[in-house]
């Protein structure tokens, strides 16, 4: 019979606790086990379980399969080694900070053409690569953000002189190539307001 | 002969058999084996609603009318299947089922393949290419193989319908953040995506502003009203941005082609002039034409 | 050592294919296995596993723990939705960008003969099963769609050589002869190696 495959299978995939009615409302009335006869195999599984990296464990929602605590530190990693990403609203938020700085968040957005969620002003700001340099004098005063040194550090730059044009970086694809910097900060404005190169 | 019979150890009950035989699916719907599909075309309106519904285009319904009666893909008799084909795409108009262009395409191309078949075939020509229905043959043949390999892919064990993953409860230490690693070329690919949408948005305001063609080469016409020489030049406004000076350039060619504007260039690369051709048979005409 | 108890605790509570690389990142350096020990241990753990309801397989992903074929009907019942049936209309897309990689929308209607619906392509891409990977240099730069790694995963596959072959076309002018195997399946490999997924 495959009783004792069919629960570890259940307890395995189930991705959470089994109790013991769910596990016997897997089978079908004519062939369903008692309650006893579940429990023994619950029982001979735990004992199998004995060596292994995995444990069955009796929790308040019934029996579950979880990782032992022995090798957990190990297995944790596999979350550590996932390298989490930036979301492309905040990649594009920093980068029109550093492109056109100083920049309000106002002006972000009308680039962008969306809000600018505070979470991303908040992500980059503790991450020190951007700051408040100071106020736009329009009603409001809203901030006007700049970007760090600690950015310009991370991101291998001498100065912001160091990053592409923007008609570089409209060429740009995705095969790694040289690319050029910009021979001058100031030129930048210029190119974006009016790119002839586009 | 019957295959049947040859299988069979009792000929007795296989001629039963053939007496009444058991006529086999002519197609599944919805599941269900459609067993009665009369060939003259007499068919429970609804049923063949349902029927017709079950067909992926006109290939596939071509594919049927040839499973269907057993021909070879290869020897295709066109104007029965043309004839065929017809009357399905008929009854599926008659009863305003909506039916997608493609359908009349392919009667049309039946039509034609028929049409050409009739014609003597060129003597002594062995050019095997010149049967009409070479083509046909090969999209039927490629659709065929890949209406299969749906079926075959569907039929692969897939995750979560016949497959589990196994989901073992993890380890509920605190899993360390490392904050996410980004290196310069992120951050560029990211201005490109802004400026690219910029230029997206440039475009949508332009056409917002309903910045057309038409309307420009009107614009033209009165600016050079006076029938002067004007610079090439002065015409485009930088300040419209890209679409707007693109407008305006369409609108001088297409006046051009409307044989409205003369365009003079002493040398080359001198500057360009544009001024109305004195010919053109008044602005008053012109217009309506350009309209 | 624990390297085998690790190895299966990580398949187990991964949620999803692992490659090697994956585990053998969550040894530190001077713990770490080399692959063939590695590969030992999966094997070791394969043979643990033959009388059980799971079983460790290879997919393109990597290396992952599933519920047995054989009781698979029994586990299915945890989950009262039976997963939805795809239409024909989709399968046969799908079947087409996975054969004729990287294929135009276009140039799937040309071999069914009808128009794609939007939804077809959208659903596809939120399976994760497609994605756009370039764009054909004609008028309006038409997308092109290719299989991901998720979708060989899916349905159980290492790579696409392992999708069923497909029919042999007939030429009007030959006879019919031996149904020989299509270049297509071939042809396949190289778009798929590149994949950057997950």
């Amino acid at each position: 019979m495959l009783l004792k495959q069919i629960t570890e299978a259940a307890l395995a995939a189930a991705g959470g606790p089994l109790s013991l009615d769910r596990l016997l409302g897997l089978f079908a009335e004519d062939e369903r086990p008692t309650r006893a006869d579940l429990l023994e195999v619950i029982e001979a599984l735990r004992l199998d379980y004995a060596d292994r990296g995995l444990e069955i464990v009796e929790v308040a929602g019934g029996y579950r399969i979880q990782v032992r605590a022995r090798v957990a530190p190990w297995v944790a990693r596999l979350w550590d080694e996932r390298p989490g990403r930036y979301s492309r609203a905040l990649l594009e938020t920093l980068a029109l900070i550093a492109y056109r700085q100083p920049i309000t968040r106002g002006e972000i957005e009308e680039v962008r053409g969306v809000a600018v969620g505070t979470q991303i002003v908040k992500t980059l700001s503790e991450r020190e690569w951007i700051r408040v340099v100071g106020h736009r004098d329009v009603p409001g005063r809203p901030a006007l953000y700049a970007t760090t040194r600690k950015f310009l550090d991370d991101f291998g730059l001498r100065s912001l002189s160091e990053l592409p044009t923007l008609a570089a970086i409209r060429d740009l694809d995705k095969d790694p190539g040289p690319i050029q910097p910009m021979r001058d900060v100031l030129e930048m404005s210029a190119a974006t307001e009016d790119d002839p190169s586009a | 002969m019957d295959g049947a019979a040859a299988v069979s150890g009792s000929v007795a009950a296989d001629q039963q058999s053939e007496m009444t035989p058991t006529p086999a699916p002519l197609a599944m719907v919805r599941g269900a084996p459609l067993l009665n599909l009369p060939v003259d075309l007499y068919i429970p309106p609804d049923a063949l609603e349902v029927f017709l519904e079950a067909f992926e285009g006109p290939l596939d319904l071509l594919l049927y009318l040839i499973k269907r009666q057993n021909l070879d893909i290869l020897d295709i008799p066109i104007a029965t299947i043309t004839a065929q084909y017809m009357d399905y795409v008929d009854l599926m108009t008659e009863l305003r089922l909506e039916l997608a262009a493609e359908y009349l395409l392919m009667a049309a191309l039946l039509a034609e393949i028929k049409s050409r078949m009739l014609l003597p075939a060129p003597a002594a020509s062995a050019d095997e290419e010149a049967d009409p229905r070479a083509e046909l043959v090969r999209r039927l043949q490629d659709y065929e193989r890949f209406k299969q390999a749906a079926v075959d892919l569907d039929a692969l064990p897939r995750l979560e319908r016949d497959v589990f993953a196994v989901q073992a409860q993890a380890p509920f230490e605190q899993r360390r953040r490392e904050p996410p690693a980004v290196d310069l070329r992120d951050l560029l690919l990211a201005m490109r995506e802004v400026l690219m949408r910029a230029d997206l948005f440039t475009h949508h305001r332009v056409e917002r502003e309903a910045l057309s063609v038409r309307e420009r080469m009107s614009g033209l016409l009165e600016r050079l009203r006076h029938g002067d020489f004007m610079p090439f030049t002065d015409l485009l406004d930088p300040t419209e941005g890209r679409a707007g000076v693109v407008v305006s350039v369409l609108a001088m060619l297409e006046l051009i082609k409307l044989a409205l504007l003369d365009l003079v260039q002493s040398a080359p690369f001198a500057p360009i002039h544009v001024r109305l051709r004195e010919t053109s048979q008044g602005l008053h005409e012109a217009r309506a034409d350009a309209a």
